[in-house]
Parts: structure tokens; C-alpha cells; sequence
């Protein structure tokens, strides 16, 4: 009996990113540029619930990253509360946040909808950037704390330290990545990804549309609040500009390319998408305008990404029938 | 002296930079080569370029019984805070840099500063001028350039001696003009009347909304904070909109290069503050311009000129630390140093900001420029 | 014993168009139903009606005695009304198996998130049985782990069908089973619903324009033109009819 | 007070029917093709530099420059319909997909081809000024609103005395209709597609000599015009051509009571509200069914 490629590169990858402070002990910058890759992937775990399984495109969804990353960094920095009541606080202020938004827009046509959450998304921007009282506005919110040392025993783990601070992101982004494995391995997973496939369908099997879809929206802009919220508290700062609607897309670029409605595509695509980049060091016009004809190609022939082309191989490997769906 | 000292630098420059030192030493530069900011990076760049030729074409600096030659390493952060991080990260962990200069953006430098203080780099800015950078507490962040504070006491001062109530502003809706505002509104006395006051984001080049709303108010000063782009389009629009109301600036709107924009009419009586009047008649900044000039083939820029004095900032606290390694004794020699640069005498306070001259010129109608404040250092047209 | 579906006076029109006007009929026990009548009948929307796609502006729908017309779909599934669609709807990207898997599982949320957090998947493991056997019935079950892209538009209208049975339906609406299928294919899925019938015995409503299929199929045909029920009756009567003629001729 | 209204409001008009030009774009795109194309606005930008190009290194007439750049914009329009969205017809998030990719490629290429700092060109209509009282502006913007009317008229000409053009509003109402006109449907997306980018072209050649011609000088008008679809209804030109003057005048004269840093926030929950209220919006057909 053969593993199926997802857990198999699923347990790879856990294993990896769970050694990686040792492997990389000496090399600073590849753990920083892994826990960068991983506060991006929190969200992007977000868009592949909403996205690759409901099927419902967010171009707004760093902004409601933001509204995690600014409760959470204001409840530590001005009200002094602990790491993790801040950050479920954050969690909380996203979710409720699309909470609000999903109950009237949900119901509206696909298109529509994505109207709304680009429009929010800018609502959201415009509103970090000039609560200068609340938010530091444009010209950012700095001195954002780190959670504190935490000992177990003779061991003590400081997250102020890079390392630390690693891990402390493994383990949240393991959760998550945990989280959204059983939700899509769940009956609740299969009525999301029904709706993807065909909505009136799902309702015809009794498929609540309107409430699957909000709870999917409400889960995923929680999520996008936790990966907003460890974003800033990895660099200390706050700024508008990394919650804006280039980020929101580059959110939905990254998820695309590592594979939308695979559990690991967006892991694959954060890593792909903020690691290569920062070994390669190219010109960002160059690699912007690179990425734009990836995402043509991926777009008219893998609509599944890097994990889509995988499984074809991989099927092909296994002398299974290879076959890829087509996304619509 | 030092006029001889650039021209063989230039030399120096042109020519293969003359290699009869030991060792060299690579300093860490962040800085925006890309994205928006793109132009203002070329300005801080130039800076930094033109004084490691000059050092270099001196055959290096001393630092005990070694010369060394200087190197820049440059990183582009595209003024986004995440990029602008891991590029520090990369200075002091791959590179291994014992000092990183440059940045543009508030914001970014504010995402830097903590990884200068985890990896005892230091980090001395010369461009962003959010007063809260120097606000944390962080023994490792230094800024050579005045920040939003000490330039809004400069213009407010100069402000409340003209007849400019009510005075109405059209700022930027990101780091610089909010922070210009917002200050403004704070260091005017109370009873000071404003009219009205609009920010435009980055990108938005129609500023009839605003002109009208001016005009609305009958405005008697219009304050500009924003940069040569959008200033050159504001000031073209107010006028051509018929308000001949004063035009008070921001440093970016004080040169030759902005002037190419517009013409002479357009600008005549204008003032802006300028932490760097190209043409002013000191010697050391008539030097720079000249050197620039022959190097860059134009006027030279402030952000150069704050750049230019980074670097030399950075290698007189090596010396004076006797280490081109050591980050944490650079820093302890960057808190008591005390460096003649070309913007002035470059000494940091106990939060690592250093208080250069302030300066406000004002526009002639032959589309030069003269320095009416600070009264000391007042010269006239052709001067600023 | 009430009527399992009685259809009383529906009206609906689009702009101008009167599509339904008043029409009204009784499905008072078990059996297959065909509802027929000439392009424009109004048997679509009368179709749309009941399955709760279409709110009727005038009339109701009793599904055993409860008010269901202007009833969301998935309340009606939930009811136990099932239904299959013209165009052949089943989920591309799933296989054979988990499509019919999942028409039996739960869409309620509640229990869904207590599977979530429970991981039980007991449920499932059962259903599969069932599931296989009803892939054995169309012979599916080579098929059972391929996508359902991969098959053929008749395979995939059988399994679209088998699916609707997994839910335990207490009806069945078919939209044109027969529309798009081969003639050969046509007896297999005759003899297929008709063997389900058996099995089942619950009403299934067929909309249908193939006479020959409907007709040699159906127990009882209703025939509906310009809005309204002209006859309802057995198929020897129906196409004995004179109106019937006429309507179809007309 | 007053004086302060008339001049926002020929302000406004000016903007509006920039917003005009995107709108109609976006409006004849989605309602024959059911695409939204986000990229529209980068389109208006490569109109701007494009008639910079040829105003300085060809023609060095304004006018032959914006013929030129529409020309261009048409070519340009063939080639994004035939490579990119033909294969992707009713495949929603591919289409937004490609159209964000198209938004990186031609962004961040002019960026390459002509390097970060803006253009600029001043013909003589922007240098004129044209006076009533203390108010005073240039003659471009008149020119603009000129031209814009001219278009419009133009474009509804087409779409109702021409074979083509009512193939193409048979195609918005059901795709098989262009067929029955007797018309390959391929013909009229590729047209629709050529039309559409022609008048981004336009736009960009309008308004980047008025100010300055810049990378992202497309992005502001396509979010506006986009909202001026949907207020207007999507897929109805004239609710295109109400809700784009529409935006344009009353975002500039509620530049008077609401902060300018709060103005898109405004539009935008605008948008929002309108979606709320009335999806089809003003003009729009209620859409029965699922979509």
C-alpha cells in the first residue's frame, strides 16, 4: 500500500522544519528567512481554506492579517498583556472582523464578492495608515515586544532570540497546519470543497451554502490574523505597506503556486515565494515580472501549481493514471 | 586641503582605485535601488559611493597599524519593512559587517533597528526622519540626519515670523507628510489659525480638490510636504489654478534639479527648510557640490551629502574604536564621537541622534536660491 | 394517509410570461411519476418549484403535509427530497466512491464540527458498503477510485443518480434522465431506475421529454400545457388522450 | 462657496470622464466575456507612456500620439484576448489569476524599459489656460471631456447601427446569440477585447500629459472605474458612463466636507453599500439563477 504524496511530503516537511534549528544552528539568516517564509505561510493556510477548498478568491485578506497584527502587537506594547491572550485577542479581532463582513457579502455572486474584499482590503489599509494614534499610522508602529522567556526546567527557551523565536513559529504554524488537516479530511472539508466543485449541487445534497461559507471566511481571516500577528512581532515593527493589497496578492500568488486545495501548497508556495527570492537575490522588478508569467502559465496549464505538476508525476510514477483537474 | 584631497580622489576614482593597503573593510548599506523609493536611493547611493572613492583614492584609513580600504556591500529593501529586515539580517550574519549605513523609509529602518541590537551591529541611518525611531531606546540606531522634529521646529519657528495664518497644508499620505503635519499642528502655538489641511496618497497627482479647498479658506501659506514629483505637480497646479498664495517647502524642493521640473516664475518666493542648501558659501559644502557635480554631472543632493558624512561618521568610529569588527566598541565609539562633515558637526545624543543645522531658503526670481535662516549662516541669492 | 406531494394552484411568470398558471396535482402514494407535456408546458419551472429554485408567486407545495414551496434547497434535502439535474451535475474532482459517500454524509455544520473534533469516521466506513454495492449495481466499481471527470456524460449521469439514493430520499426528482444518452444506454438505465424503484419504493418524479423512454417507464403520467395540468393518468390513457394529441400537435 | 462648487465640480467632471473611459473598458469586457480584468488599469498606463513615446520620437503631434497609442492598445488587446483569456472562458479565479500576472509583467516591464522616475510632456492644450473669474484652468481639461463625449457617442453608434456591434450586445445577453447573428463569437470577444483596450489607451493618453506619466498611474482609475461598474450595474454601459462621471464628481465635491485621507475609505464603503443594497446596481438586470 503506497503513501499518498501529500503525507508523505507532509511528514518530510514537518520533520524538516522541526530539525531546522539544528541543521541551521550556525546559519542565522536561513532560520530568519525560514521563520519569514513561515509567517507568511500561516496566512497563505488561511487562503487555502477560503480559496483552494471553498473556492472563494479574498484580495483583501493582509488586511485582515493587519487587524490581527495591530490588535495583537497594541494589547503586549500599550496594555502590556501576555504573548498569547494577545495573540488569540488578535485571532479573535480578524475572525469577528470577517464575521462582520461575511454575513452581508457571502451571499453575493462570486465576482461581486471579490469586489468586496478588494475594497475592504483597501478600507483596512487606509485605516492603519491614518489611525496615527492608534496605529503609529504611516509612519509605523515600532518597538512591538517579543514574548518572553519561557523555562522548563534547566531549559530555557527565549523567544527574543532568533531561534527562539523559530520555533516559537514552527509551533504555531504546525497547529494551524494541523488544524486545517483535519478540518479538509473532515465531512466539514468535503461540503467546503463540494461547494468549490458545484454550489447548486452541494445545496441539492443539503449543503447550507451561506453557512459553509461563512464559517469557511471566519476561519480563514482568523488564521490570516494569527500570521499577521506573528509577522509583526518577528520583526518588531508594524507598517502599513506590509498589509496592503500588493501583500493580499501576493498572499493569493503564493498559494496558487504551490498548489491551491493541496494540504501543502501553501507551504510550498511560501517557501517558494519569499525563500528563493532571498537566496537568489535578483532585481524585484525581475523577479515581479517573472512571477507574472509563472502565474500566466500556471493559470492556462497547472491551475494546481507546483503540488498539482507534482501529483501528475507522481501518478505517472506510480503508474497510476495521471490526471489533473481542471480548476473552475 | 580638503579640496586637494577630493580632486585626487577623483583621480583616485577614475583611474583603478590605487590599492597599496593591506586589508579592506566591507561596510553594510540598505537602501531602496528598486520600487518607489528608487530615485531617492540613487541621491543616498551617490553619497556613499563618492566618499569610499574619496577614502580609497587616500589610500585607505588607519585603524591601528593597518590601512584599510573600504567596500560597500548593498542590499535593496524596496522600502518594505520584511525585505528591508532580512537584508540587515543577511549584513550581520552572512556578510558579517561590523557597521550597516543607509536606509530610506521610517518605517523599514524601524523593522532593522532590533537585529542591529540582536547581533551588535550598529546601524546609523541618513535619510528617515520619524522622530519615534530614536524614541526605543536601542543603543545600536543612530541617525545622522535632523528628524521630523528638529526640522518642523526649524520651519515652525520660521514659520510664526512671516505673515502666514491661516496657513494650509497638502502633505503626503505616508511617512513624511503625515509626520510633517502632525508635527506642525503641534509646535504652532495654540492660538495659531490653520485653514485646511489634506493629505493625498502616494501615487494621486490631482490636487484641484485641495487647491480648491485652499482657495476656499483664502489660505495665505500653503505648506508642501511631499518630494520633487508630486511638489513639482502641486506647485504647477496652484498656480495655473490662478492662488498666489506663499508656498513653503520641504528640502526636496530646493535645487537646480527641481527647478528643470518647473521654471523660475512658478517658484519665485517660495521658501522650504533644507538640512542641505547645495550653493551655500561654507567651504566644505561648496567642495562636496563641486565634487559631485564633476562626478554625478549635477547638483549635488541632501540626501548624498547625509550619506557622504555616514560614511565617513562610520570610519572615524572604527578608528577611534581601533577595531573594524568589533560592532559593540564601534558603537561605543559612534556615542562619543564627534565628526566636522559636510552637513555640519556630526555628534549623536544619548538616543543616537545627531543635531545638524537646520537651514530655510527661499527662491529668487532669476531661479536661484538664498539662505534666509539661520541668520548666521544668511546669504544671498545664488546662495541656497 | 396524506398525499406525500400535493402541488396545489402554483402560478409563476417571468416578466410578461405566464410559465405556471394555476396548476395543481396530488402524488397521494409510491411510484414513478413522469411529468410531461409540449416545449413551454411549464414543467421546468413547475420542476424548479418544487425543488425549491424557484419561489412560485401564487399556490403551495405540500411535501407530507408541510408548506416547502420558497424553501431553501438544502432544507428541502434535508427533508429528504432529492434531485438529479438536466445538465448532470456531480463533483468532477472527487472519485466515484466519495461522490456517492458524499451525498450520504452529514452537511449539517454541528455535526459535522463534532466530526472535525471527534474524528470519527465510523460513519463512513459503513456507508462505504452501501456505496460499493450501488457502483456494482451501474457497474461502476472499477471506476470507484478514478474522478468522476473521467467518465463518460452517461456513467456519469447513473452516478449521479445512485448518488441521490445514498441520502435515503423519501422522493426523487429526475430532470431528463434521458436527455444526452445513448439509446443502448437508455434500457440499461430504464431497468436501473426501475430496479431502484423496487428497492426503494418512493415517489420519483420525472421530468421528461423522450416519450418512448417515459412512457414505458412511468406508472403514472401527468401532462402539463401552457401552465397548467391538462390530464393526469396511466400512459395508455395519457396517449389515448385526444387534448394530449392536440397539445403536442397544437 | 459657490465658486468653490463650480470648480469641483469641472474637476470632477474632468475625472469622471477618465473613469468613463476604464468603466466602458471593463463594462463591454465583462458583459460579453463575464471577465474581470483587473489588469485595465496597467493598460491606461502603457496608453500614457505610449503616447509619450510617439508624441516624442515619432509624430511630435499630440493628437496622431494619441491615435498612435490607441492603435497600439488595440494590438495589444488582440493578443491578451487570443493568448490569455480565450482558454479560459467561464473559468473565473484562472481569470483573475492571469489577470493579476498581466498586472506584475506590465507593471514592473515598463518599469524596466523606462526606469522608476515619471515622464512628462506638456502639449500646448495643457500649457493654455483657460479663465472665468479667480478660477482658472487648462485647456486639457476640456479637451478631455471633449474627447470623452466624442467617444462615447462614437462607441454607442457602433454598438447599435452596426452588424458588429449589435453582435456584440447580443453576446452580453446570451453567448449563443452572436451565432445567430451570424457572427463566429471568437470574432466578437477579440473585438470587444481590441475596443476595450483601445479606450484605456485613450485614457492614458488623455490624462498623462496633464500631469505626469507614471507606473502606477492606471491603478487609482481602474479601482474607481471598477466601483463605477458596480454602482452603475455591471454589464450596462450607460449605468458604466452614469457611474463613472458620477464617482468623479461627487468624490471631488465631497472633497469639501470629508477629508481627503478618508475619500477612497468613502468610495469604497459606497461600493460596499451598493452591493448590499442593490447588487445589479442602478442599471443592471437582476440576474436570476445561481452564478
Amino acid at each position: 500500500m503506497k503513501l499518498p504524496l501529500s503525507t508523505i511530503v507532509t511528514i518530510v516537511i514537518l520533520a524538516f522544519g522541526a530539525l531546522a534549528p539544528f541543521i541551521f544552528g550556525g546559519q542565522p539568516y536561513i532560520l530568519y528567512v525560514l521563520t519569514l517564509a513561515l509567517c507568511y505561510t500561516i496566512p497563505a493556510i488561511g487562503v487555502n481554506i477560503l480559496y483552494g477548498y471553498t473556492g472563494l478568491v479574498s484580495l483583501g485578506h493582509m488586511g485582515f492579517a493587519g487587524v490581527g497584527a495591530y490588535t495583537t502587537a497594541l494589547l503586549m506594547k500599550d496594555v502590556g498583556l501576555p504573548f498569547v491572550p494577545s495573540l488569540f485577542g488578535g485571532m479573535f479581532a480578524a475572525g469577528f472582523l470577517g464575521f462582520l463582513v461575511g454575513i452581508p457579502c457571502l451571499r453575493l455572486r462570486s465576482h461581486y464578492f471579490i469586489i468586496v474584499t478588494l475594497a475592504v482590503g483597501m478600507i483596512l489599509f487606509t485605516l492603519f495608515n491614518n489611525l496615527d494614534g492608534l496605529t503609529g499610522g504611516a509612519e509605523g508602529l515600532p518597538g512591538i515586544p517579543r514574548p518572553g522567556n519561557i523555562e522548563i526546567g534547566s531549559f530555557v527557551l527565549d523567544f527574543r532570540s532568533l531561534t527562539g523565536f523559530y520555533v516559537l513559529t514552527f509551533i504555531i504554524a504546525a497547529l494551524i497546519f494541523g488544524l486545517q488537516y483535519i478540518l479538509v479530511r473532515s465531512d466539514f472539508g468535503r461540503s467546503l470543497s463540494s461547494l468549490r466543485q458545484d454550489e447548486s449541487l452541494a445545496a441539492a445534497r443539503g449543503v447550507n451554502v451561506f453557512g459553509h461559507k461563512l464559517a469557511a471566511f471566519v476561519l480563514s481571516t482568523a488564521i490570516a490574523g494569527v500570521g499577521g500577528a506573528m509577522k509583526v512581532l518577528f520583526l518588531r515593527a508594524a507598517a502599513p505597506l506590509s498589509f496592503d493589497m500588493n501583500e493580499s496578492i501576493n498572499l493569493m500568488m503564493m498559494l496558487i503556486l504551490g498548489g491551491a486545495g493541496y494540504l501543502v501548497g501553501p507551504v510550498i508556495g511560501a517557501i517558494t515565494f519569499i525563500a528563493l527570492p532571498e537566496f537568489l537575490r535578483v532585481a524585484a522588478e525581475m523577479r515581479l515580472i517573472f512571477f507574472g508569467f509563472v502565474l500566466l502559465i500556471l493559470a492556462r496549464f497547472a491551475p494546481r501549481g507546483i503540488c498539482g505538476a507534482a501529483e501528475v508525476a507522481y501518478r505517472k510514477l506510480t503508474n497510476k493514471e495521471a490526471n489533473v483537474v481542471r480548476y473552475t | 586641503m580638503r579640496k586637494l584631497l577630493l580632486t585626487t580622489a577623483l583621480a583616485a576614482a577614475f583611474m583603478a582605485p590605487a590599492a597599496y593597503a593591506d586589508e579592506t573593510v566591507t561596510i553594510g548599506i540598505v537602501t531602496a535601488q528598486t520600487g518607489p523609493l528608487a530615485a531617492p536611493g540613487k541621491f543616498q547611493m551617490n553619497g556613499f559611493n563618492l566618499a569610499v572613492d574619496e577614502i580609497n583614492g587616500n589610500g585607505g584609513f588607519q585603524v591601528g597599524d593597518t590601512t584599510y580600504m573600504l567596500e560597500l556591500k548593498v542590499y535593496d529593501t524596496r522600502c518594505n519593512a520584511a525585505e528591508g529586515a532580512s537584508a540587515m539580517q543577511r549584513l550581520a550574519t552572512v556578510d558579517q559587517v561590523p557597521i550597516v549605513l543607509g536606509e530610506l523609509c521610517s518605517p523599514v529602518a524601524a523593522a532593522e533597528a532590533p537585529i542591529a541590537q540582536d547581533f551588535q551591529v550598529p546601524l546609523v541611518v541618513t535619510v528617515p526622519t520619524a522622530s519615534s525611531l530614536t524614541e526605543q531606546g536601542n543603543p545600536y540606531f543612530f541617525r545622522v540626519n535632523a528628524n521630523s522634529g528638529q526640522l518642523n521646529e526649524a520651519l515652525a519657528a520660521f514659520v510664526e515670523t512671516i505673515d502666514s495664518e491661516p496657513l494650509s497644508f497638502i502633505a503626503w499620505n505616508n511617512d513624511t507628510g503625515r509626520g510633517g503635519a502632525n508635527g506642525m499642528r503641534e509646535l504652532l502655538p495654540e492660538d495659531f489659525e490653520f485653514g485646511y489641511i489634506g493629505f493625498f496618497n502616494v501615487g494621486e497627482v490631482d490636487f484641484a480638490n485641495h487647491i480648491t479647498n485652499i482657495r476656499n479658506e483664502d489660505s495665505k501659506a500653503i505648506m508642501l510636504l511631499m518630494d520633487e514629483e508630486p511638489g513639482a505637480l502641486a506647485i504647477r497646479q496652484i498656480r495655473d489654478a490662478g492662488l498666489d498664495a506663499k508656498l513653503i517647502g520641504t528640502l526636496a524642493m530646493g535645487s537646480n534639479r527641481f527647478l528643470d521640473r518647473l521654471n523660475a516664475e512658478y517658484l519665485n518666493g517660495m521658501v522650504q527648510y533644507s538640512s542641505f542648501p547645495p550653493n551655500a558659501p561654507m567651504e566644505r559644502i561648496k567642495n562636496f557640490s563641486d565634487t559631485y557635480r564633476e562626478k554625478y554631472g549635477e547638483e549635488s543632493h541632501g540626501f548624498a551629502a547625509q550619506s557622504y558624512d555616514g560614511v565617513f561618521v562610520a570610519v572615524e568610529a572604527m578608528k577611534a574604536a581601533g577595531t573594524t569588527t568589533d560592532g559593540a566598541a564601534i558603537r561605543d565609539a559612534l556615542a562619543e564621537i564627534s565628526v566636522d562633515g559636510v552637513i555640519g558637526t556630526i555628534s549623536f545624543d544619548e538616543k543616537g541622534q545627531a543635531s545638524p543645522p537646520v537651514y530655510i531658503t527661499e527662491w529668487c526670481e532669476d531661479g536661484s536660491r538664498k539662505i534666509i535662516a539661520p541668520e548666521d549662516l544668511a546669504a544671498d541669492c545664488g546662495a541656497g | 394517509m396524506s398525499a406525500i406531494l400535493e402541488v396545489s394552484d402554483i402560478s409563476k411568470s417571468y416578466g410578461g410570461i405566464q410559465a405556471v398558471n394555476g396548476a395543481s396535482f396530488t402524488l397521494d402514494h409510491p411510484g414513478i411519476y413522469g411529468l410531461i407535456g409540449p416545449n413551454g408546458a411549464g414543467k421546468t419551472t413547475m420542476f424548479d418549484i418544487i425543488c425549491g429554485r424557484q419561489v412560485p408567486d401564487a399556490g403551495k407545495v405540500l411535501f407530507h403535509s408541510s408548506r416547502v414551496d420558497g424553501v431553501e434547497p438544502y432544507k428541502l434535502a434535508r427533508q429528504g427530497l432529492a434531485r438529479t439535474f438536466q445538465e448532470c451535475r456531480v463533483l468532477p474532482e472527487e472519485t466515484c466512491l466519495d461522490n456517492v459517500l458524499f451525498a450520504a454524509q452529514s452537511k449539517r455544520m454541528t455535526s459535522e464540527m463534532l466530526q472535525v473534533f471527534t474524528r470519527n469516521t465510523k460513519h463512513r466506513r459503513d456507508a462505504e458498503v452501501e456505496a460499493r454495492r450501488l457502483l456494482r449495481l451501474i457497474n461502476l466499481e472499477q471506476y470507484a477510485d478514478q474522478p468522476a471527470s473521467d467518465l463518460s456524460y452517461g456513467q456519469r449521469r447513473l452516478l449521479e443518480i445512485v448518488s441521490c439514493f445514498m441520502s435515503k430520499p423519501r422522493i426523487l426528482l429526475l430532470d431528463e434522465p434521458a436527455s444526452g444518452i445513448n439509446p443502448t444506454l437508455l434500457n440499461t438505465l430504464r431497468d436501473f431506475l426501475v430496479e431502484l424503484y423496487e428497492e426503494t419504493k418512493i415517489v420519483f418524479l420525472i421530468v421528461e421529454h423522450n416519450m418512448e423512454f417515459i412512457m414505458s417507464l412511468a406508472s403514472t403520467i401527468i401532462v402539463m400545457h401552457q401552465g397548467r395540468v391538462l390530464m393526469q393518468g396511466a400512459p395508455e390513457q395519457v396517449q389515448a388522450d385526444e387534448s394530449v394529441i392536440d397539445a403536442y400537435l397544437g | 462657496m459657490a465658486t468653490a462648487i463650480l470648480e469641483q465640480f469641472i474637476n470632477g467632471a474632468m475625472m469622471g470622464s477618465i473613469y468613463v473611459l476604464m468603466a466602458l473598458g471593463m463594462v463591454l469586457i465583462y458583459g460579453v466575456m463575464h471577465v474581470l480584468n483587473f489588469a485595465h488599469g496597467v493598460l491606461f498606463m502603457v496608453g500614457g507612456y505610449l503616447t509619450h513615446l510617439f508624441f516624442f520620437s515619432w509624430t511630435g503631434s499630440y493628437p496622431l500620439a494619441i491615435l498612435g497609442s490607441m492603435v497600439a492598445l488595440a494590438a495589444i488587446g488582440i493578443v491578451l484576448e487570443r493568448l490569455v483569456f480565450r482558454a479560459l472562458r467561464d473559468n473565473l479565479r484562472m481569470q483573475i489569476v492571469s489577470s493579476l500576472g498581466l498586472i506584475l509583467i506590465i507593471q514592473n516591464g515598463v518599469v524596466q524599459i523606462w526606469g522608476p522616475h515619471a515622464l512628462q510632456m506638456r502639449p500646448t492644450t495643457v500649457e493654455t489656460l483657460v479663465k472665468f473669474g479667480q478660477l482658472s484652468f487648462t485647456l486639457q481639461h476640456f479637451v478631455i471631456m471633449g474627447v470623452v463625449a466624442a467617444a462615447v457617442a462614437a462607441l454607442y453608434l457602433f454598438l447599435t447601427h452596426t452588424r458588429l456591434g449589435t453582435a456584440m450586445r447580443a453576446t452580453s445577453q446570451a453567448p449563443e446569440a452572436a451565432v445567430v447573428v451570424g457572427i463566429d463569437p471568437n470574432r466578437v470577444y477579440t473585438l470587444t477585447f481590441m475596443i476595450a483596450c483601445a479606450l484605456a489607451g485613450l485614457g492614458g493618453a488623455l490624462l498623462g500629459p496633464l500631469f505626469i506619466i507614471f507606473p502606477q498611474m492606471g491603478d487609482a482609475p481602474m479601482l474607481k472605474a471598477l466601483s463605477a461598474i458596480v454602482i452603475g450595474g455591471m454589464g450596462s454601459v450607460p449605468g458604466a458612463i452614469v457611474g463613472g462621471l458620477g464617482i468623479g464628481i461627487v468624490e471631488s465635491l465631497s472633497t469639501l466636507v470629508i477629508p481627503t485621507d478618508y475619500r477612497d475609505t468613502i468610495t469604497f464603503g459606497v461600493l460596499i453599500l451598493m452591493l448590499l443594497i442593490r447588487p445589479w446596481g442602478i442599471f443592471g438586470v437582476r440576474v436570476r439563477g445561481e452564478d
